[in-house]
């Protein structure tokens, strides 16, 4: 398995990654050996959690040291040259320069006081040598549109907090491409991206790849796209690489029992029927509207609205789940907080028999018990300073229920429910892979036994066998507890095996709406047509 | 915004109202007033307002001779229809309600009035002190930001390091030693008579000043502050320094800080560039009144020690001396200051972190 | 550990163990503040006991007059008086003293040179220009001053944190309103307090402590409130509503740890900075009554006698170690509280 | 009409040193060479140059740009001899004065000094000056230009011997100069005067230069003779003590007078003073002290009793203080009248005991004896000896020790208050408090700010405060507003005690009716014994010497006057 490649352009040798202080060391990442040439896309596939991003950042040189070391005498070659010995000059020239990186989390990656054009005109400036501002816009101007940002000209002034999930990540992909990088190491690039985008981002890399002879260390637990650009793939499993394949090869005859586990494991089966469909919906929503005022100047006047959601009325019967797909930055995020009345918005919006909108703040909370969200961001929903014991039992203790010993057996229950091993409880969010924490937040929302949960891109980071562990746990909850979700996801897979109904949104309204077996086979709105089109391509 | 620009604009009047209302009743509560002040200035039987800090000239001798200045003693003393008439020309004989209406009137048309026992408008009064104050003001904020914002920033990169616990400890120290008692100090050390003679003793500038030419005159100001504001500084540094670094600590291990730095931005460039603003919000944002107060503040014991007369000992002398004019203009200005600076301090927030808004929480 | 920490507070107290510096200067600080608290034990004019014809005294604990043995006064004795030792001596009684046989505000009438005194066998600081003994002044003078700095920093701390937390995280008319309030409230001439104050009692520790409380809070409120209104809009308090806390939760629980690092950061330096109040205090005449052992009125000796280094050295000495106590402390509680274990960039 | 002298100076008793024809004053050199510079500091700052009103604080020696119409003598208790007037015409009974002014009289512009100038003077200080001007001469009822140069002051009554003198003090200001300039102005205008300096240049509140004026009129006038030698005098402002003791150190100014004994014993050192570079010297003189002393408020119940009184002195260690704190320079004070030949020392002489016996009923028996012995101590702290003698005091005054407190017959604690205005008294109070606890009595301290202790001082509203009580060599009315019975009642007045004796009255008129000064001072003495044996004042201590410290750059007459420092007669090597 381990051979010496002359020609590689990333060559990763024996690499080791622990964590922790010198007497309590822990390994995550065990000996990986690697290689990358030039004009290769290389797919690290594996466990979440099991070491994909650690890896990549080891390339990057950008774990956090001293607290994380690379133990035993690894060696990460990069057109010649150890990384692991360079000079942190050295470094910064191929930082950015001949290596770009898209991390995965683009919602926290990004810095939250600088506008785009700031983040992105930065690398430019830095390893382009461009000066003049007007170049500099025009220039970030067009890598926002290669990456499919519409509109991209306002854009550009925009703070990371006033974009959608999928536009930040296509930002930090522009930002990663923006100097032609050698090797571009994307770190989950397209979770975020509904199908059309998706394509469009695909393509454009595979393009880069094409003419500029970029080569593409590719980490993603979507099979599919694997299949489609990969041309060899890796497979890493508790921090070892178990197996290293051309791309055919590995999905003709995977070798290693891991690597069947995880091709076996596709999103499957169909959501449990609807115990009633004619009850009384649990949650009904009309005429939402969402408007987020656009303000320029130092006195910030309001100059325009993006109508984030514009007039959406839905229903969610109980043990019901609702899809919501749609174009990113079509309003799902926004749609899913102003249900919860987590942002101003207008309309009526009622849950039972009560009235959201025109609740009391304190009836409001004690409702919220029922009512639980699983933000796409995870990263950024977690407390830094609490551990996940305290993030995950705060719901509990919030509304008094159980005492404290059983609330910990509940935590640890449901951490374990989504994955996660015991012991992890005194443990910070951000000593977690990007999946970990997904797994969290779910956890801290089943923890409550709700009624409803808003699921907001719940599997975006999971591999595929804990992707399929999540949904039927989701949907074992569903059928026990009449539980009903609002599932918002950009993988329509998961929205088939998930669903029951699924809307349709598109720039802030819903254009379709319908049982989630026939929307699939009888798309009608065009966008629906090309969007299921793009999945099934 | 505008509209909150307006209401606290519009907010400022009925501060300073309370300021001015509060005060002038504190005052009057307050035992003694500025009739016996003159009435000991008269009878040369007080104090110096700054017998603390300046050191008593007299010590255990009450009426030292000085020399035989009035011979004459039955002059001592005061009947009170003397008094009487000081207490008119103050205007105590006006009833209280009255008293307060015509400082309000006054006040509202910034008509600040004249000092009770100097003959200079208070107006003029601030304005003379201003080379001072704003000369100490200035230099010293000026040194204490460029010196504790790297420094912090250094320390916070090279935290636990070595040079981060020395430095820590000379900063500390700095701020733990005694003002009065360092500029004392530096006076006799490099002032004196007794060790080195290396830089003047008092005042902003020599007396021949007039005659120098500009290299002369700028060297000249700069020979006087030296002391003084190194005596102003050597405190300060620390609690801007640690604010620095500590802010810096939290914000270094965020996720963009990795993202700034992947695309290959040098340490300061991500420490200046991207942590800077995260980091120094509290410190950016109170900018203005730094900006704002390095021309008004008034240090009372620098001014002292060094014989300079600044804002800190006219403020100081007004308020033992029961000055009221001059205490109550300089308040009503410098709350004007502040409360202009307030705003403009907000509104920096908004400017460093545009997440940031000051309405009410409506959901 | 006698206390059984959970998990967490393991951890932490590890970290904070971790910084050494943090870790002594936690137990220097405590055994000076232990010294200090039984300052009446180790500095002191009465003996700790007298035994004299088979009886036991305990004259720190309790009053005796001078006829209790055998001397002529009815009144509180002077156990200094050698009229007294000698009585004591010839009955065959004998004497246990604290280490330093001073109180702070004994006199030693026996200076060999006026006083301010050079530091002696007999006075290890020397004494202060009324001939009280400096070691003595400075244990209790550092009581007093450290009592005072941290009932001033936490209650006003507490206050601040609180009135920044409502106003940052309420915004709109609290914050409005609030902020209105604090500037007149800080428009208030303190002086003048004093003055009054000073008018009708004799101010001691309590009321200036009353007093400063009413101003020291304010010094948090600012940064408290820009914290607050910067993290009122971050994700995961969001989070945090969705999940049903209250304003009370998200504030203290989710917000208030991020602004807990400016917290922490002034907080040593608030401390120091309400032991200067009460120095100016004094400095000023406003402050402890006369007589008081205040390391304020040491200070304002030290620079009325120059000719007497030692007594400006040794407060200042004092309120140096101090506050590097503190500030060592403040960042080892930074480094136990911060998540991440502080990294660097590189190099 | 009363028969009328005309005069060359004026005293109170007709007993003038110098004779009509003196040519100079004894302490002076008549030699002296005028050349050189004087720079003095001044502590504080200044904003005005016009001393004269109300306003402003005005600048350090600007007194000397005046001349008065008479200059005091300074080795005489109380003379002047004639300046601006010439000659002095007074009669007997002492009802009104004219002064014959010096014709050759000149303002620094060239202008006369005329009688209008002094009639205008009088009028603007009265109507517009500072209000203690009206007060000075208050008993003057009338003032007239008799002709150019003869002006006429008359008198409301003729029994104070003083008034003449005291109008000989009065400046002369330029009508011409006041008429053109706004006087109730507390500004840097330049004064116009007549005196031997005028104002050079200054740089407001930080320094003033006087220089002498070449062609100044009265420069060979015998009591100018040999005066006024420097050049230039120049004041510098310092607002530290410290930082100014340092500057004179660096050589920043020339002379220096010191007050607090512990800077006189210990911050005079460095290499000009072992290389003699500067010289430290004292000076002794005889300018009466006065009586400087804890003050009892004889209106509260607990100092009603002298002999409580008197109990309190026994636990005051002046030797310990003195020798600690002081470095044994001062003096105990024992008399109201110390360092002068006011003061009572021993029995009483025969005409005292004439005064004294008639109240023989009404005095303590002391009186007649001997001045008050205050007790000593040998200086180690050990007072044992006075607090026996003090308890036995309060015992008999029915004060006993109970519970170690000492009460009365009612079970009050005896508790007082000593009231402070200056931080400098704290290391005085503090041992006798300590003292005093030892005798079972309770005394607090408290430090107040200067409006605060007035407004208390104004009211007697205090046990016991720190006191300096003043005199001149020729004590007269103002002892009624010090120990006079009817001041005890009058808010303000200066009789801080309370004294209400009907002897001490009895003995004041004496002293403002003395017709010789031989009168006066047996009077004096006689009422100095009456208010020792009061008890009315815990005695402190004086310095009876200048203490003053100045570079070797200048050389001064043989003779010392007796009752000033005669700075002005020094002059430059
Ligand atoms: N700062 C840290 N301290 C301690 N452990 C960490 C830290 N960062 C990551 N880990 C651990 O390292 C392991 C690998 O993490 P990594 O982020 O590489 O996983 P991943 O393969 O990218 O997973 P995912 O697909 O979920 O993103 C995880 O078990 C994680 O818990
Ligand atoms: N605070 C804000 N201020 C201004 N515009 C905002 C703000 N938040 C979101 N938007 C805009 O609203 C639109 C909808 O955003 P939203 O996050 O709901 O998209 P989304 O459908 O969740 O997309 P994605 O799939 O990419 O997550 C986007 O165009 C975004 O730019
Ligand atoms: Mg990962
Ligand atoms: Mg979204």
């Amino acid at each position: 398995m381990y051979q010496e490649v002359e020609d590689c352009l990333l060559n990763i040798k024996n690499l080791s990654v622990a964590f922790g202080p010198a007497g309590r060391r822990k390994t995550v990442v065990d000996r990986v050996c690697l290689q990358v040439r030039p004009r290769e896309t290389m797919a690290l596939v594996g466990e979440s959690g099991s070491g994909k991003s650690v890896t990549a950042l080891s390339v990057m040189r950008l774990l956090p040291y001293p607290v994380a070391s690379h133990p035993g005498a690894g060696r990460i070659m990069f057109s010649g040259r150890n990384l692991l010995e360079l000079s942190e000059s050295e470094m910064r020239e191929i930082r950015g320069g001949r290596i770009g990186m898209v991390f995965q989390e683009p919602m926290t990656a990004l810095n939250p006081l600088h506008t785009i054009v700031r983040q992105v005109s930065e690398s430019l400036k830095l390893h382009g040598g461009i000066v003049h501002r007007e170049e500099l816009r025009e220039k970030s101007r067009e890598l926002l549109e290669m990456v499919g940002i519409d509109d991209a000209g306002r854009r550009l002034e925009a703070f990371p907090h006033q974009l959608s999930g999928g536009q930040r990540q296509r930002v930090m992909i522009a930002m990663a491409l923006a100097n032609r990088p050698d090797l571009l190491i994307a770190d989950e690039p397209t979770t975020a991206l509904d199908v059309t985008v998706q394509a469009q981002v695909l393509e454009l890399l595979d393009e880069l790849k094409e003419r500029l002879g970029m080569a593409m260390l590719f980490i993603t637990h979507d099979l599919g796209i694997v299949r489609r650009h990969a041309d060899r793939v890796a497979v890493m499993t508790r921090g070892k690489i178990v197996e290293t394949a051309a791309r055919q090869e590995l999905f003709s005859a995977p070798r290693h029992p891991y690597t069947r586990k995880l091709l076996d494991a596709e999103p499957a089966g169909s959501p449990p029927p609807l115990p009633d469909a004619k009850a009384d919906p649990l949650l009904e929503a009309e005429k939402l509207k969402v408007w987020f005022p656009i303000r320029k100047g130092f006195l910030q006047r309001v100059v325009d609205y993006v109508k984030a959601v514009d007039g959406v009325s839905l229903q969610i019967r109980p043990g019901e789940s609702l899809g919501v797909v749609g174009e990113s930055g079509s309003g799902k995020s926004t749609l899913g907080f102003s249900l919860l009345r987590l942002l101003p918005a207008t309309g009526s919006i009622r849950f039972g028999d009560r009235d959201l909108v025109a609740l009391g703040e304190k009836q409001l909370r004690l409702l919220r018990r029922h009512l639980q969200v699983v933000f796409q961001d995870p990263f950024a929903s977690l407390s830094p300073r609490l551990t996940v014991g305290q993030i995950v039992g705060e719901g509990l203790k919030l509304h008094n229920l159980y005492t404290p010993a059983e609330r910990e057996a509940r935590v640890a229950a449901a951490l374990s429910e989504v994955g996660l091993e015991a012991g992890i409880t005194n443990r910070y969010p951000h000593e977690f892979s990007g999946g970990q924490r997904q797994r969290i937040a779910i956890a801290r929302a089943l923890v409550m036994q709700p009624r409803l949960i808003v699921l907001d891109e719940p599997t975006s980071s999971l591999d595929r066998s804990v992707q399929a562990q999540v949904i039927e746990l989701l949907r074992d909850l569903q059928a026990r507890h009449r539980l009903s979700y609002l599932f918002i996801s950009h993988d329509l897979k998961v929205v088939k095996a998930m669903c029951h109904r699924v809307l349709v949104m598109y720039r802030g309204r819903i254009v379709e709406e319908g049982d989630a077996a026939e929307l699939f086979s009888r798309p009608r709105h065009p966008y629906t047509q090309s969007l299921l089109a793009a999945a099934l391509q | 915004m505008s509209g909150y620009i307006l209401r606290r604009l519009l907010l400022i009047i009925p501060t300073l109202l309370g300021i001015l209302t509060i005060n002038f009743f504190i005052i009057q509560a307050a035992p003694g007033g500025p009739v016996e002040q003159m009435i000991s200035r008269l009878e040369a039987t007080g104090e110096q307002a700054t017998v603390r800090v300046a050191g008593s000239e007299k010590g255990a001798l009450k009426g030292a001779a000085r020399n035989r200045e009035s011979a004459y003693r039955g002059a001592q003393g005061l009947d009170p229809e003397l008094v009487a008439e000081l207490e008119k020309l103050y205007g105590f004989d006006q009833p209280l309600y009255k008293r307060y209406f015509k400082l309000l009137g006054d006040y509202l048309s910034f008509d600040f009035g004249q000092s009770f026992y100097r003959d200079k408008s208070v107006i003029d009064l601030i304005i003379e002190k201003l080379p001072v104050s704003i000369s100490l003001g200035f230099w010293s904020t000026l040194i204490i930001y460029l010196v504790s914002i790297p420094l912090g920033i250094a320390k916070a990169v090279r935290h636990g390091s070595r040079f981060d616990i020395w430095t820590s400890t000379a900063v500390i120290i700095g701020n733990a030693i005694p003002v009065f008692l360092f500029a004392v100090i530096l006076v006799v050390l490099f002032a004196g008579g007794t060790y080195l003679k290396w830089f003047p003793l008092r005042g902003l500038v020599s007396n021949n000043f007039a005659d120098l030419t500009l290299g002369g005159k700028i060297l000249d100001y700069f020979h006087h502050i030296a002391l003084p504001v190194t005596a102003m500084v050597i405190g300060g540094f620390a609690t801007l320094t640690m604010l620095t670094k500590n802010s810096f600590l939290d914000e270094i291990g965020k996720q963009y800080v990795i993202t700034a730095r992947a695309k290959g931005l040098s340490r300061n460039q991500v420490l200046y560039g991207h942590v800077f603003r995260n980091a120094m919000l509290i410190i950016i944002a109170g900018f203005p009144q730094a900006f704002i107060s390095m021309f008004f503040s008034g240090s009372l014991l620098i001014e002292v020690i060094f014989s300079l007369d600044g804002l800190g000992l006219l403020g100081f002398e007004a308020t033992i001396g029961r000055d009221y004019p001059v205490m109550f203009g300089t308040l009503y200005i410098f709350t004007l200051i502040g409360l202009v600076t307030n705003l403009l301090s907000d509104l920096c927030y908004v400017l460093v972190d545009p997440r940031i808004d000051f309405e009410a929480r409506r959901f | 550990m006698l206390i059984k920490l959970n998990p967490l507070n393991q951890r932490r107290w590890q970290r904070f163990t971790a910084n050494r510096r943090g870790y002594w200067s936690l137990w220097l600080f405590l055994l000076l503040f232990g010294v200090s608290l039984m300052a009446e034990v180790v500095a002191n004019d009465r003996p700790l006991l007298v035994v004299m014809q088979g009886r036991l005294y305990c004259p720190v604990l309790v009053d005796y007059a001078e006829t209790d043995f055998g001397g002529e006064f009815p009144t509180e004795a002077d156990y200094r008086d050698p009229f007294l030792v000698n009585l004591i001596h010839q009955r065959g009684g004998w004497i246990v003293w604290p280490p330093i046989r001073y109180h702070y505000d004994t006199i030693n009438y026996n200076l060999k040179t006026p006083a301010p005194s050079p530091p002696s066998r007999e006075n290890w600081l020397g004494t202060d220009d009324q001939g009280r003994d400096v070691v003595a002044r400075l244990i209790y003078g550092f009581r007093i001053s450290v009592l005072f700095g941290l009932c001033l920093t936490f209650f006003g701390s507490i206050i601040g944190i609180i009135a920044g937390a409502l106003q940052g995280y309420y915004g709109g008319r609290v914050d409005l309103f609030g902020q209105r309030f604090m500037e007149i409230w800080s428009g208030l001439p303190v002086l003048y307090l004093l003055i009054i104050l000073s008018s009708f009692v004799q101010p001691n520790f309590w009321w200036l402590l009353g007093i400063m409380l009413l101003f020291s809070w304010m010094s948090l409120v600012g940064v408290v409130r820009a914290e607050f209104l910067k993290g009122r809009n971050l994700e995961y308090v969001r989070a945090a509503r969705a999940l049903g806390a209250g304003n009370l939760t998200v504030m203290f629980r989710h917000i208030l740890p991020n602004a807990v690092v400016a917290t922490i950061t002034f907080v040593p330096f608030i401390l120091n900075a309400s032991i200067t109040t009460l120095t100016s205090l004094d400095f000023l005449g406003f402050g402890m009554p006369p007589g008081a052992p205040s390391l304020g009125e040491l200070l304002a000796q030290g620079k009325a006698n120059l000719q007497a280094p030692w007594l400006g050295l040794s407060a200042f000495f004092i309120l140096a170690l101090m506050l590097s106590l503190l500030v060592f402390i403040g960042e080892g509680v930074r480094d136990a509280l911060d998540p991440r274990q502080a990294t660097g960039l590189g190099e | 009409p009363a028969k009328t002298v005309l005069r060359h100076g004026l005293d109170l008793y007709d007993q003038l040193k110098y004779q009509p024809d003196f040519t100079h004053f004894d302490y002076v050199n008549p030699e002296a060479p005028k050349r050189g510079t004087l720079r003095r500091a001044a502590i504080g700052t200044f904003d005005t140059f016009n001393d004269f009103i109300i306003k402003g604080v005005s600048a350090a020696g600007v007194g000397l740009v005046y001349d008065t119409l008479m200059a005091p003598a300074e080795d005489e208790p109380f003379s002047q001899y004639g300046l601006v007037a010439e000659k002095v015409e007074l009669p007997a009974d002492r009802t009104w004065v004219i002064f014959h002014l010096n014709s050759k009289a000149r303002f620094h512009d060239g202008r006369p000094v005329t009688a209008d100038d002094v009639v205008f003077t009088f009028n603007l200080l009265t109507r517009k000056g500072q209000p203690m001007y009206r007060r000075y001469y208050a008993e003057v009822t009338g003032v007239e230009a008799l002709d150019k140069h003869q002006v006429k002051f008359s008198f409301a009554n003729g029994s104070n011997a003083e008034l003449p003198l005291i109008v000989g003090q009065l400046v002369v200001l330029p009508k011409h100069f006041w008429e053109k300039h706004d006087f109730s102005k507390a500004d840097l205008t330049i004064p116009l005067g007549s005196g031997p300096y005028r104002i050079k240049s200054f740089r407001p509140g930080k320094s003033v230069v006087y220089e002498r004026v070449k062609d100044y009129w009265a420069q060979d006038l015998p009591v100018n003779k040999g005066r006024y030698n420097f050049d230039t005098v120049s004041y510098d402002y310092y607002r530290d003590t410290t930082v100014s003791l340092e500057a004179f150190k660096a050589g920043e100014y020339d002379f220096r007078m010191e007050y607090i004994a512990k800077n006189w014993a210990t911050l005079y050192t460095g290499p000009p003073f072992t290389d003699g570079r500067i010289i430290k010297k004292e000076i002794p003189h005889k300018i009466p002290q006065g009586m400087q002393g804890f003050v009892y408020n004889t209106r509260r119940p607990i100092f009603k009793d002298r002999r409580v009184r008197e109990a309190l002195i026994y636990a005051f260690d002046f030797e310990w203080s003195n020798k600690n704190l002081f470095y044994g320079q001062y003096t105990r004070t024992s008399s109201y009248f110390s360092n002068s030949e006011l003061a009572a020392h021993g029995p009483p002489e025969p005409a005292e005991l004439k005064l004294l016996q008639p109240y023989a009923g009404q005095l303590p028996p002391g009186v007649f004896r001997d001045s008050y012995r205050l007790p000593t101590t040998d200086g180690y702290g050990n007072i044992r000896n006075n607090l026996r003698h003090a308890a036995r005091l309060l015992r008999e005054a029915g004060w006993v020790v109970k519970d170690r407190r000492l009460v009365n017959a009612a079970g009050q604690p005896f508790t007082f208050e000593i009231l402070l205005n200056s931080p400098a008294f704290e290391r005085v109070v503090l041992p006798f408090k300590k003292n005093l606890a030892r005798l079972g009595i309770e005394a607090r301290i408290r430090l107040v700010d200067t409006a605060q202790y007035l407004n208390r001082i104004r009211q007697f509203d205090f046990d016991m405060v720190v006191w300096n009580f003043g005199q001149s060599l020729s004590p007269g009315n103002e002892q009624r507003y010090y120990w006079g019975a009817a001041a005890a009642d009058t808010p303000g007045s200066r009789n801080l005690a309370g004294v209400k004796d009907p002897v001490v009255d009895a003995l004041i008129e004496k002293i403002v009716h003395a017709r010789t000064r031989q009168e006066l001072v047996v009077a004096v003495k006689a009422l100095d014994r009456v208010l020792q044996w009061g008890f009315y004042v815990l005695p402190h201590w004086h310095l009876s010497t200048f203490r003053i410290a100045y570079w070797d750059k200048f050389l001064q007459p043989e003779v010392h006057p007796l009752y000033g420092l005669g700075l002005m007669t020094w002059w430059c090597k």
